[in-house]
């Protein structure tokens, strides 16, 4: 999966045609392998661009930021972004005019580890759901697949699965960068920014963490793509991806199926309900 | 969550930590006003007796409950938390229960998952003729939390309480 | 004044370290979720002194927490009633192993403010209370730049203890300060003294060290031109990418803003001091609603200059050790090496 | 600083007895910002509110507990106190510890105690984040919607517009009358009902202050009590009203015919027709499912005799839409199908009817003249058998409850029966007799004493056929024995159950509704005629099973809560609703889509004061809002907020417990 040079092509195109403002892409590092987003705002800066199987961050992410703001955007979204983006549409973030969208057909991209990401091999749309212009094959919907992690952790014992919490939550710095780094959290003002700490806890301890990131993850059910870009941004390596995978589970398992950002206005699960979700888990 | 972990395991997070013996669970529960806080005031009328452990929070409606009222109340003063609200379809505000619905089995899952005891967090829908079905309630409640026993979890990393 | 310097081997020095860990309270890097942590351990089996370069969190949690309780406080009807918090943990006689010179170093860049107009005591006793044992890196991480910045990595006394890889899997330790001195002569059992080209090995292994950065860069010039570049538009080119996430300053070995917060349940509270960070956009939010820093490039510019302008100015030093940790831990690999660099071109 | 005060009231022993009172008062003036803790016998007194008005005054209290029984019992008494003193009514907080302590732990003094001290703990943490709040008000406009045309909804219409108050009156069918226009006459005092009806009906026609739109349905029914917006749809007639003289030449010269529902189906009537001869408005609409012209395209025939050529085949439905204060919901009843009586040979007999039809049949302006014929061979019969409680109080077949008018109209009938076929004899099985009301009871003597009639206690078991006769099997109870009664015709009173659309509507207008589709009612006893939805209010068998007295007296009562409600140019509603801080609202309308009530719009502001930038945030309609809070909880970024309800108030109670 190399699309360096359509990208390029494209990106030169929009600038030359003068649809675009800004282009938000992948360039590499220079010293090694890994990509880091970019933002041109030139023709010529096209040539740095890249994309393939290292192209890993959700630049749906920078659709909240002054420099994208009310401008112009080409952007490259794969599957997950682009579902990350759809519910930006829906939820009134971005406006689709602004907006072209190299959409790709993903084939996965690689981890730390030089494999396949985990989140790939469970990915239920590789491809591009909203775009204007879609580079690759389009392998289409996949089968949902209940996390591994998910499952290893649930057969665990109710002790032993609070003492791993434990562990996750007392490790957490409360630096907020799953949080910055999801598209989805654009709040103007966050619930687990520490100046609402009148409300919230302000201080840095498991016990904050904890209500952070539960409190965080409840605002993701229903909408989290499980582009994974929380878990990459984490400096303690937090297994994040648990929280987000075990909603998702219920909420597929439960409400009909929901997968987010998946269909076009498609609403989070919470926003929206049915007569026959499950109700004998209620006295 | 399979019956052999369920049983296995009596009260969670701590369990080297026990219960002193005087100690009493202290259960928060949140009633919708227009059903279950009248039904709650019917058990009253009614003088059906049930267990003192329940200090009742009154909300318009079940939909107001953000889940965060449940992870805060874990965290600080209580030892389980009851939700409750209108049957379906009797919601006074049409469509508020259905929402709050999806939103508590989530949190309850999510809950149960980093490790807090099903039992801890509570659901029910209770009309405001059920005084009756109310006291029952809170007696099931109460009887389970006590089972599990004190909830310390992040309360006692802050407190030493 | 010189201090002694010791010999031993791979397996005497795993030894030294377990009579240290037999002996006192000690800390040393432990394995969690795939990267490392410093904590207190029981054996060595459990830690990794020798642990690669990029964990995660440097020493500065150990003296400078993520969340400090300051005091707790009861508040009724007759008054609000002060008290000490409990015991504070780290205030305890302690080691440290596996120790990272630049980690070292950050906490005596960190000295100057805490010994500053007001001496933080618990900080003060911590510090004071513990001896820093640090492994001399063999071979420069991809972000690393200590060499570069205004400190004698070589001579470095940050630390208590030097540990160096010599040739042919010897291995020398050296006493780096008084109290290291003292140290080593309780715990030197299982060493034996170095002989003559102990001086010559360590210099040895420093120079293909120093060799092995891929980062380098002049301090003086960085210092002395960014000084003028208040104004600069790079601010804004070189912040473009940051996603604002606060990571850079939580992990920053020399970072040290926070803010105080409280914790009550019914009449009791407790109240913190954690960090915080100036990438926050609501840091300098005041009040009357009024935010001095509301877009991305006033935030790095104020984190820019005062890394290397205003600290510098007051302390003598640059508010930073060339570790690294900030352009690893970035999920958009922006290094404040590079910031600079770009900025003060 | 905040300044609490805390009364904590005996109750009487009710309180007293369970919870000991004096230890709670000291355990509350220990809390941090309690300045002022006693308790007085019975708070809600007039010495107890005085209690709370100088403790206000004299501590310079800015906000108050009282701690007594449930806040759904005396919250607005002493918000109403708390107001006298000069401080904010919502700035009162109730600690229920009467209902949720006294009595529900009266085994447990020290519990109780316990419990009652943290009661009001809460109450107190909550009272401090509390805010003052204003009374909203909104316009309201004067007009009201009036939804059937039967004698409840033309009752209802009269006198709202008898107070100058404009009325628009929506009717289903072509003409206004509803059941009441089916019965030949109506039980006490046996006046036509006719007679009684029609000169109404009449005057809703010609009513000034009455809009009626026949011929229609509310399709949907948008904003708050004060000011509604209805969409009505008025259903295609092909009839120019205004042109049609009501001449009937139309109805005379259309070959098509149709079972008539104004008979029950004993005759027919045409596919241009009016509904019976007193029908208003009198003018002819085209059934649409049945005309030759507008089904095939062929035919034509009434629009060609018509001479004023009123007819017009390609009208369509035609949307009306209207701004109102309030609706009156008067919808009536249905009759239950007996078919599940299978051993009646309900469907295989021709000579069992329906009580309905029955009143048809011996109704003057019926198909048959005013006597009743067996519909198998048109005899006139001599033997006829009423069974009551067909369908209704039959848990198995039927309804649970009563449908209340089955012993009235059947003794009714009997008398009826006697008048028109003199030597007739009628037998009533029945289970029992339910004739309260006024001259009820005699009534029912008149028909057992007057006409004879054979009243048996007890049910049915069987009906079956015995040459032109049919044997009706039962048993008297009275005397334990099966009885057979040889009859000609059965008459079945069938039970009444809520128009079928009731849910339908009851949905489109948020208003709830129970199991078998009646629409509820706010509190039985206390507020029958309005429902939960404040200015939508319940007429007739809409609500439940009711007579016409009845009907009629609470379409008057709905007029008069409506004139009530009219009675100032604005209203004066609870301010305990949600609302919007722009700073924080990250525009993700979210909140839209959960508000039950779309009280909520997206609204375009500019970024910063002077900014040509827009941005979307959260606009909340406080005349809509009713402050479920629904969106509050959805709101992530904390924006919108429910005053009263507030996170804050809700989480100082979850803390200071």
């Amino acid at each position: 999966m190399d699309y360096t040079k359509q990208i390029q092509d494209i990106a030169a195109r929009l600038f030359s045609e003068g649809k675009i403002d800004v282009f938000v892409g992948y360039r590499s590092t220079g010293y090694d392998e890994n990509q880091v987003p970019v933002i041109i705002t030139d023709a010529g800066e096209v040539d740095k661009l890249v994309f393939n199987d290292r192209s890993v961050f959700n630049l749906v992410n920078y659709l909240k930021f002054e420099q994208t703001r009310n401008k112009r955007v080409g952007i490259v979204v794969k599957g997950c972004d682009s579902r990350a983006l759809n519910l930006l549409l829906t939820e009134s973030q971005v406006k689709r005019d602004n907006l072209y969208i190299i959409g790709i057909a993903c084939e996965g991209v690689l981890g730390e580890d030089g494999r396949k990401a985990q989140n790939c091999l469970e990915c239920v749309m590789p491809d591009a759901v909203v775009y204007d212009e879609l580079l690759g094959t389009p392998s289409g919907k996949r089968e949902y697949v209940v996390n591994a992690d998910i499952l290893e952790i649930a057969a665990k014992g109710l002790t032993e699965r609070a003492a791993y919490f434990e562990d996750v939550f007392s490790s957490c710095i409360r630096c907020n960068a799953c949080r910055h780094s999801c598209p989805l959290c654009y709040c103007a003002k966050c619930c687990i920014d520490q100046d609402s700490s009148a409300l919230y806890n302000g201080s840095n301890t498991e016990s904050s963490a904890f209500h952070a990131l539960m409190t965080w993850s409840l605002h993701l059910a229903g909408r989290c793509v499980d582009c994974r870009n929380c878990e990459k941004a984490c400096p303690s390596h937090l297994p994040l991806h648990l929280l987000h995978k075990q909603n998702e589970m219920v909420i597929y398992q439960n409400f009909q199926g929901h997968l987010s950002g998946l269909v076009p206005e498609e609403r989070g699960a919470f926003y929206k309900y049915s007569l026959s979700d499950p109700d004998d888990f209620i006295m | 969550m399979d019956s052999e972990v369920k049983n296995k395991i009596v009260s969670i997070e701590k369990p080297q930590l026990e219960a002193p013996a005087d100690w009493q669970p202290v259960i928060i529960g949140i009633l919708c006003n227009w059903c279950s806080y009248a039904g709650s005031d019917l058990t009253g009328t009614s003088r059906i007796q049930y267990p003192p452990n329940i200090r009742i929070i009154r909300v318009p409606c079940s939909s107001r409950v953000d889940p965060w009222f449940l992870i805060k109340s874990l965290q600080t003063s209580a030892d389980g938390v009851l939700v409750s609200g209108c049957h379906p379809g009797d919601c006074h505000y049409i469509t508020g229960n259905y929402f709050a619905r999806r939103r508590f089995l989530v949190t309850k899952k999510l809950l149960n998952f980093v490790g807090y005891h099903e039992d801890r967090i509570q659901f029910s829908w209770v009309s405001a003729a059920e005084g009756p079905k109310f006291a029952k309630v809170v007696e099931k409640v109460t009887q389970d939390i006590r089972k599990l026993g004190p909830l310390h979890l992040n309360k006692k990393e802050n407190f030493n309480r | 004044m010189s201090f002694s310097t010791y010999k031993t081997d791979k397996a005497g020095l795993q030894k030294f370290y377990e009579a240290i860990i037999g002996a006192c309270s000690t800390y040393a890097p432990v394995e969690k979720f795939g990267k490392y942590d410093y904590q207190k351990v029981a054996g060595l089996a459990a830690c990794n002194p020798d642990s690669p370069i990029g964990n995660t969190m440097s020493i500065k949690p150990l003296f400078f927490p993520k969340s400090a309780k300051i005091l707790k406080y009861k508040a009724d009807s007759s008054g609000t009633e002060v008290s000490e918090t409990t015991a504070d943990p780290l205030a305890e006689k302690r080691v440290i192993l596996g120790v990272k010179h630049c980690d070292a170093r950050g906490l005596q860049v960190l000295d100057h403010v805490y010994k500053w107009d007001f001496i933080d005591t618990d900080y003060e006793t911590r510090r004071n209370n513990t001896i820093i044992v640090s492994t001399r890196c063999d071979k420069a991480g991809e972000q690393c730049f200590c060499t570069s910045l205004d400190y004698d990595v070589e001579k470095s006394d940050a630390f208590d203890v030097l540990i160096v890889n010599g040739d042919n899997g010897t291995i020398y330790v050296q006493a780096r300060t008084e109290k290291g001195e003292g140290f080593l002569k309780e715990h030197a059992g299982n060493l034996a003294a170095a002989d003559g080209g102990a001086e010559e090995a360590m210099k040895k292994q420093y120079k293909s060290f120093e060799d092995s950065f891929r980062l380098k860069m002049n301090y003086e010039e960085i210092n002395g031109k960014m000084k003028d570049r208040y104004e600069s538009d790079e601010f804004d080119k070189v912040s473009a990418n940051c996603i604002g996430c606060n990571t850079c300053a939580f992990i920053c070995p020399t970072c040290h803003c926070f803010k105080i917060s409280d914790e009550r349940i019914k009449d009791e509270g407790v109240r913190y001091k954690s960090y915080d960070s100036c990438n926050n956009g609501y840091f300098t939010l005041m009040a009357g609603g009024h935010n001095p820093r509301p877009v991305k490039y006033r935030r790095w510019r104020q984190r820019a200059m005062h890394k290397f302008v205003y600290y510098k100015e007051r302390f003598g030093v640059n508010l930073c050790v060339g570790c690294g940790r900030c352009a690893i831990s970035c999920p958009v690999n922006i290094s404040i090496f590079e910031v600079v660099k770009q900025v003060a071109k | 600083m905040a300044r609490v005060g805390v009364f904590v009231c005996f109750c009487g022993a009710n309180i007293a007895d369970f919870v000991d009172v004096p230890a709670v008062v000291e355990e509350s003036k220990k809390i941090k910002d309690v300045k002022f803790a006693v308790h007085y016998k019975y708070m809600c007194s007039d010495p107890g509110q005085q209690i709370i008005k100088d403790a206000i005054v004299q501590n310079r209290l800015t906000s108050v507990v009282v701690a007594a029984c449930s806040p759904r019992m005396h919250e607005k008494t002493f918000r109403r106190a708390v107001a006298e003193a000069g401080l904010n009514p919502y700035l009162l907080e109730i600690a229920n510890i009467r209902e949720h302590s006294s009595w529900v732990h009266q085994k447990d003094k020290k519990s109780a105690t316990e419990k009652a001290a943290d009661l009001i703990r809460m109450a107190v943490a909550k009272s401090i984040a509390n805010e003052q709040l204003h009374a909203i008000s909104v316009p309201v406009t004067k007009r009201a919607l009036v939804i059937g045309g039967g004698i409840a909804g033309i009752q209802a219409a009269l006198d709202i517009a008898d107070a100058k108050i404009p009325v628009v009156l929506v009717e289903k069918s072509p003409s206004i009358g509803g059941r009441m226009a089916q019965l030949d006459e109506t039980f006490p005092t046996l006046d036509c009902s006719q007679c009684i009806l029609t000169p109404k009906m009449v005057d809703v026609a010609s009513h000034p202050y009455i809009e009626l739109i026949p011929y229609s349905e509310v399709m949907e029914l948008d904003g708050f009590v004060g000011n509604y917006k209805v969409k009505i749809k008025k259903k295609a007639s092909y009839v120019n009203f205004s042109t049609c003289t009501g001449c009937g030449a139309c109805q005379q010269k259309c070959p098509v015919k149709v079972p008539n529902e104004y008979n029950m189906g004993i005759d027919k009537r045409k596919a241009i027709y009016t509904p019976f001869p007193q029908a208003v408005p009198n003018k002819p609409v085209i059934d649409a499912n049945h005309c030759n012209m507008l089904l095939k395209g062929k035919c034509g025939i009434c629009a060609k005799v018509c001479e004023k050529g009123a007819i017009d085949y390609t009208m369509k439905d035609e949307i009306i839409e209207r701004e109102i204060g309030a609706v009156v919901v008067a919808t009536g009843y249905d009759l239950w199908d007996p078919k599940p009586y299978e051993e009646y040979g309900v469907g295989r007999f021709k000579d069992i009817i329906t009580s309905l039809e029955f009143e048809r049949m011996v109704s003057a302006n019926g198909p048959t003249g005013g006597v009743p014929v067996r519909p198998s061979d048109g005899k006139v019969p001599k033997t006829v058998v009423f069974i009551k409680c067909i369908g209704s109080r039959d848990e198995a077949k039927g309804i649970e409850y009563c449908s209340k008018i089955c012993c009235m109209y059947t003794a009714k009938h009997a008398i009826l029966l006697h008048h028109k076929v003199h030597d007739s004899h009628a037998y009533i099985f029945y289970m029992d007799i339910r004739a309260a009301g006024k001259g009820y009871e005699e009534f029912v003597k008149r028909a057992q004493v007057e006409t004879g009639a054979t009243y048996l206690r007890g049910r049915v078991s069987k009906i079956y056929r015995k040459d032109d006769k049919l044997i009706v099997r039962g048993e008297d109870g009275q005397l334990g024995q099966v009885v057979e009664v040889e009859a000609d015709l059965v008459v079945l009173a069938t039970a009444i159950i809520p128009n079928k659309d009731n849910p339908d509507l009851a949905r489109l207008l948020g208003v709830s509704y129970d199991k078998y589709g009646y629409m509820s009612e706010a509190h039985p006893k206390l507020r029958p005629v309005e429902t939960a939805k404040a200015g939508i209010f319940l007429a007739g068998c809409t609500q439940a099973p009711k007579d016409i007295p009845d009907t009629v007296s609470q379409a008057s009562a709905c007029a008069a809560k409506v004139c009530g409600l009219f009675s100032g140019d604005t209203m004066q509603k609870d301010p305990m609703i949600s609302t919007v801080n722009t700073d924080n609202c990250s525009g993700c309308q979210n909140c839209i889509k959960v508000c039950p009530y779309q009280a909520i719009t997206a609204e375009e502001i500019p970024v910063a004061r002077g900014s040509k930038e827009m941005r979307i945030v959260a606009k909340i309609n406080e005349g809509v809002c009713q402050g479920c809070g629904s969106c509050a909880a959805v709101c992530r970024s904390m924006a919108i907020s429910l005053a009263g309800f507030t996170d804050s108030q809700i989480i100082n109670e979850i803390v200071s417990i």
